[in-house]
């Protein structure tokens, strides 16, 4: 039990300090947020100097303790977010990777990993969110295409998708095919007749969202990975695994944001409160503490070559949790400026709200780790 | 970067878990709550067979040789066991005190307004010849921690290393507590399904996990950095995670929690107790604050 | 919408304090909490002092506005508790008068009111805690007897008691007779052949509940209140209408102790901490509206002649986690003597943690409130 | 003792909520939102020829002539349609401020860092002529309540009244949150059974039903006694049901709830700037703690 890294990893490190100062300086201005071409450019650009630096696929290049390293580094150093490419790299590819065909690999993931295509995920549906396999997005077999109709929610990055990783349902839902056995999974080219796409208006007021109509859009059978009604089982191996990087460069920046707001309450007075100062105090014991359990969970994924998905949903539901305290906290030091959308921290307040709902409400990870971890019974 | 147990340190823990459900089983927990605390001295001089005073000791003084992070680890099955007496002032004594890293003295030592485990103590350390001067007995919450009451405060801080091995202890508790809500839900049937069926019984249990699991990694990573700021996360997250584990186990098993003969008051009785050892909730979170204004993590 | 009292309420406040100060200082000694027999000696006498008074059967001879009035004046003056005889006059006693025959009322009733005799509860079984419907004590019709056999639990003041109101099953649970179809309301006798009282330690260490085996008891058939299987709508018939009243005397001893809490943080410093100061504060508001929501309560039911029992659930969801966080404060501010049972809060801080498990645990009165007032769906 | 809405209490109530859901039903809302918060002078005007600025004002001087009591029930159901503008200025200035109580004017005030609605305002109280020097127009979080933020703070406390009519505005948002929560538990169908039979659900709404009774029970009584640790109460308790309930309801309406289109946002965003006035939670706590020491209750 060491917190210590190897010389490999101080190495690793080191190289890739070296590569972020020299590269970082010649890095294009950051897009306007609502400029979606641009922001798409500089996204991808960022993934074609981290391919040519060697640093783009570490998911299968590099151990989880490099990984980890690379999160914090580049978070420390302020180099952009994966963005655009976070589909790609994150659930799209490694689907591909782990289930596709030879071709299939060859054909999307150099592109991804270039940053020559980017990715959309189309699996939410408005009436199926948290029971996600409740969707309905209806995929009929014609000759060698399939006809998909219906409509996803949350899709990000949509506008600008060269690709959707797509989530349809190809046998309807009898009493003998339950509702997790008639999905496929699809690989859905993002420019085909038939898609639409409307921004969705989040409460934090941007559109970092969409989403999608389909209406008989024609996806060659040849785009599908794994068998036909097997998409569920296809999706869940690459969700079910981790390797405890998720939220690192999110717990580096939550660390660095709490050491301003504590310099802030220094600068106009709050700081001399004990309660506020008391409750920064409980935040620093909150993410240190969230920090040393990403270690734990990248050096168990690092013994073991990946961790099932549910030692996540420990690390979520605290983490989700801290995350907005951690902002609530911030505008009672903020006091007036909390009500100022022009400051930062109000609009990272609004969008923490979605932590404990977004990718399995905390109810439903609180059942995932009641069942699956703890062995309580299912209820009726 | 390797922050897993060794299997050395698996190997560890579960010696001393073993050892303690041969030595220290229920009926040896009732019956040291009907003695009213009062320890067991051949348990522990068993203990210090097995090496749990001596853990820290340099071999060549006799000792185990092994560090914080192994400490830790027996420390937590001591709490989870609810395994009464000075463990800690004995295991830090180790070395110092004759005897003591044998298990053939019990060690106490003053701390706040309270020494535990007086009567059965041969020697008592961090405490001037006057310090018990008025001291009283009184009639303590946790069955099985005799507490007696110093007429003022003692002015020798808790030690550094006991606030963590507190830490383990607490987290023991909370471990132990979230088994026993989860045997009881899953056992207890009504309205016609374990009662570990029903949502709220189900989330109840999820968070007192999630409190296990992150108080525990605070406590390790204290042991292993041995840093003043992460001792105080420690302490801090391990303190509330015994104290409301204890309190959702409790609820979790309702009237049947609520009896003398359920164990889950003893640990929540226990967890008061040591969360009152060493720094303040107060205390801790104002030594993190003062962290934040120092480098940036 | 007022907070003022009558004239007529305030006559009977007067009358009361005048009749407390001059009969208090004539009560014997309070008996040891060990002495069973010198317990009940003390709560009848105080209810005979109380019938000769005229204050004996408030639940049926006062408005719930007097009634609330009794209970404030009764714990402000130190009056003795209900005590052994709270079954009988606020469990046992309404139900007989709501659903007994005019002998049963004649036989059972008066010496209630007048402190006669004690009645205990036989309702909660060691397998039957909140699904108390499914509980199995078995009674067996034996010409003009009923012979009962089984285990009660929680059952106070057993060892003392005259009466027990006892709830058995007549019906076996079948597919055609639901649990709640089977059960019958039986008064026992406590003096009858195969009784046998087990005094039961709480965590507090000490034994104001039993439990209670029955082994063939003969119950006569006459002492049956109510028709056969018919027992769960006689009981539910008192326990689901209520005055608001029934934490009165509580909450006015909560909030004597909260002021007690605050001047000891005065004098031991603890004062001086603002976190402490405030969680004071806080609890000030929450005990301060608790008393309001009772005097809400109790107007209501003062108008509307008793109110339906799910107010009261959400009445003790609050209050039982205040109770819990006032000796949690209290705990706070004593320091070490925190840790000492001759403190009286320190016991006090052990029993409050029954109250949100006791009569209906949090979570079944979340169920009711979610349920039964805001209509949601009863789920799988 | 008569601690129960009269029946033309509930008349009142009833006939404000009717109007409010004519004259600004969800339509009105949206647009209002859409408008960035300007306010719809007809609509005032309305408002004023129903009594709502001169509920308080003596008959004798052309008011309704009632009192706080009813005050409140009219501010409850204006947080519940989440009226926007200073409504509560306005309505403290009838009878001083030519044309408030009519509607005709729209009168606001700063309070701490702040003034709402400047841009739409007639009229400015509580202020001295240089208030407003160097005052700037900020991007405020609730798109219903344009601030324009002041040079330094306003020396004018916030009148008493204010802070109880806030706290049942408060009360407005925590009843219809509730509301929206339930409906949504009700609708939305999730792993085959509407969402609302789920415990977790189920639990997350009954203690929001716990938070709005108590709440309301506080303001209520805060306006029948019209005591100044009454009030804080009703503020401190008004704001955490507000807050906390807008919050739960966002979690129980899941992704639905965290679009623009959904009401909840608007609620929370309005809860925490209606939090903002007045004195703050410490603030308030620290007023209930002074009160511990006088006079036992």
């Amino acid at each position: 039990m060491d917190l210590a890294y190897t010389p490999q990893e101080e190495e690793f490190r080191t190289e890739l300090r070296e590569w972020l100062a020299r590269v970082l300086p010649g890095l294009p201005e950051r897009p306007d947020p609502l400029d979606w071409p641009g922001r798409r450019a500089y996204d991808t650009t960022w993934q074609r100097m981290l391919y040519d630096a060697g640093y783009a696929d570490l998911q299968r290049e590099a151990t989880p303790t490099q990984h980890l390293i690379f999160l914090e580094e580049t978070e420390r150093a302020g180099a952009p977010y994966v963005g655009a490419n976070f589909v790609g790299l994150l659930h799209a590819g490694p689907t591909i990777a782990a289930e596709g065909t030879p071709e299939q690999q060859e054909r999307w993931l150099p592109p991804i990993l270039r940053g020559d295509e980017v990715w959309c995920q189309g699996f939410s549906e408005p009436e199926a969110g948290s029971d996600l396999a409740s969707l309905r997005t209806k995929a009929v077999r014609d000759g060698d295409h399939y006809v998909v109709t219906g409509s996803k929610i949350w899709t990000s990055h949509a506008e600008v998708a060269d690709w959707c990783e797509l989530l349809v349902r190809t046998t309807p839902v009898t009493p003998d095919t339950p509702k997790h056995k008639g999905i496929t999974w699809l690989a859905m080219p993002m420019d085909a007749p038939g898609i639409t796409v409307r921004p969705l208006r989040t409460l934090a007021g941007s559109t970092e969202f969409a989403e999608m109509f389909l209406d008989e859009v024609r996806v060659p059978v040849a785009n599908r990975v794994g068998a036909e009604n097997d998409g569920w089982r296809v999706t869940m191996v690459t969700l079910s695994f981790e390797r405890g990087t998720a939220f690192v460069g999110e717990v580096v920046a939550c660390r660095r944001t709490l050491a301003e707001v504590a310099r802030e309450a220094r600068t106009n007075g709050t700081w001399d409160d004990p309660a506020v100062r008391r409750q920064l105090g409980r935040l620093n014991a909150e993410f240190m503490t969230l920090w040393r359990l990403t270690q734990w969970n990248v050096s168990e994924a690092q013994k073991t070559g990946g961790v099932p998905g549910v030692g996540g949903s420990v690390f979520k539901l605290r983490y989700s949790h801290a995350r907005q305290e951690l902002y609530d906290t911030a505008a009672e030091v903020l006091g007036p400026d909390a009500f100022d959308l022009d400051h930062d921290w109000t609009l990272d307040r609004l969008s923490s709200l979605s932590y404990t709902i977004a990718a399995g409400t905390s109810q439903i990870q609180q059942n995932i780790v009641a069942e699956r971890i703890l062995g309580l019974p299912k209820g009726r | 970067m390797d922050f897993q147990l060794t299997a050395d340190q698996r190997a560890l823990r579960q010696g001393v878990r073993d050892l303690l459900a041969r030595r220290f089983d229920r009926e040896a927990l009732r019956a040291a709550v009907d003695a009213g605390g009062e320890l067991d001295r051949d348990l522990w001089r068993a203990l210090g067979e097995a090496g749990f005073f001596a853990l820290r000791l340099p071999e060549a003084e006799g000792g185990v040789g092994l560090g914080l992070p192994e400490a830790v680890l027996l420390f937590e099955e001591a709490g989870r066991a609810l395994l009464p007496g000075p463990l800690i002032d004995t295991h830090l004594a180790a070395g110092e005190v004759k005897g003591a890293a044998e298990g053939e003295v019990v060690v106490t030592a003053p701390y706040g307004h309270f020494v535990e485990h007086l009567g059965d103590a041969d020697v008592i350390v961090r405490a001037d010849k006057d310090a018990l001067n008025g001291a009283m007995k009184v009639r303590s919450v946790d069955p099985l921690t005799p507490l007696t009451r110093l007429s003022r405060r003692t002015p020798y801080p808790y030690p550094p290393e006991a606030v963590l091995l507190t830490a383990a202890e607490q987290v023991g508790t909370a471990a132990r507590t979230l088994d026993l809500a989860v045997q009881h839900a899953c056992e207890r049937v009504q309205f016609g399904q374990p009662v570990g069926g029903f949502q709220a019984v189900k989330h109840l249990c999820a968070q007192m996990l999630v409190r296990v699991e992150t108080a525990r990694t605070a406590v390790y990573a204290a042991a292993v950095t041995g840093t003043a700021v992460e001792r105080a996360a420690a302490k801090l997250l391990a303190d509330e995670a015994a104290v409301r584990n204890a309190r959702d186990c409790l609820q979790v098993c309702g009237g049947m929690g609520f009896t003398w003969e359920a164990d889950v008051h003893l640990h929540l009785k226990r967890a008061w107790v040591r969360a009152g050892r060493g720094p303040s909730k107060a205390e801790a979170e104002e030594e993190l604050a003062a962290a934040l204004l120092g480098d940036p993590a």
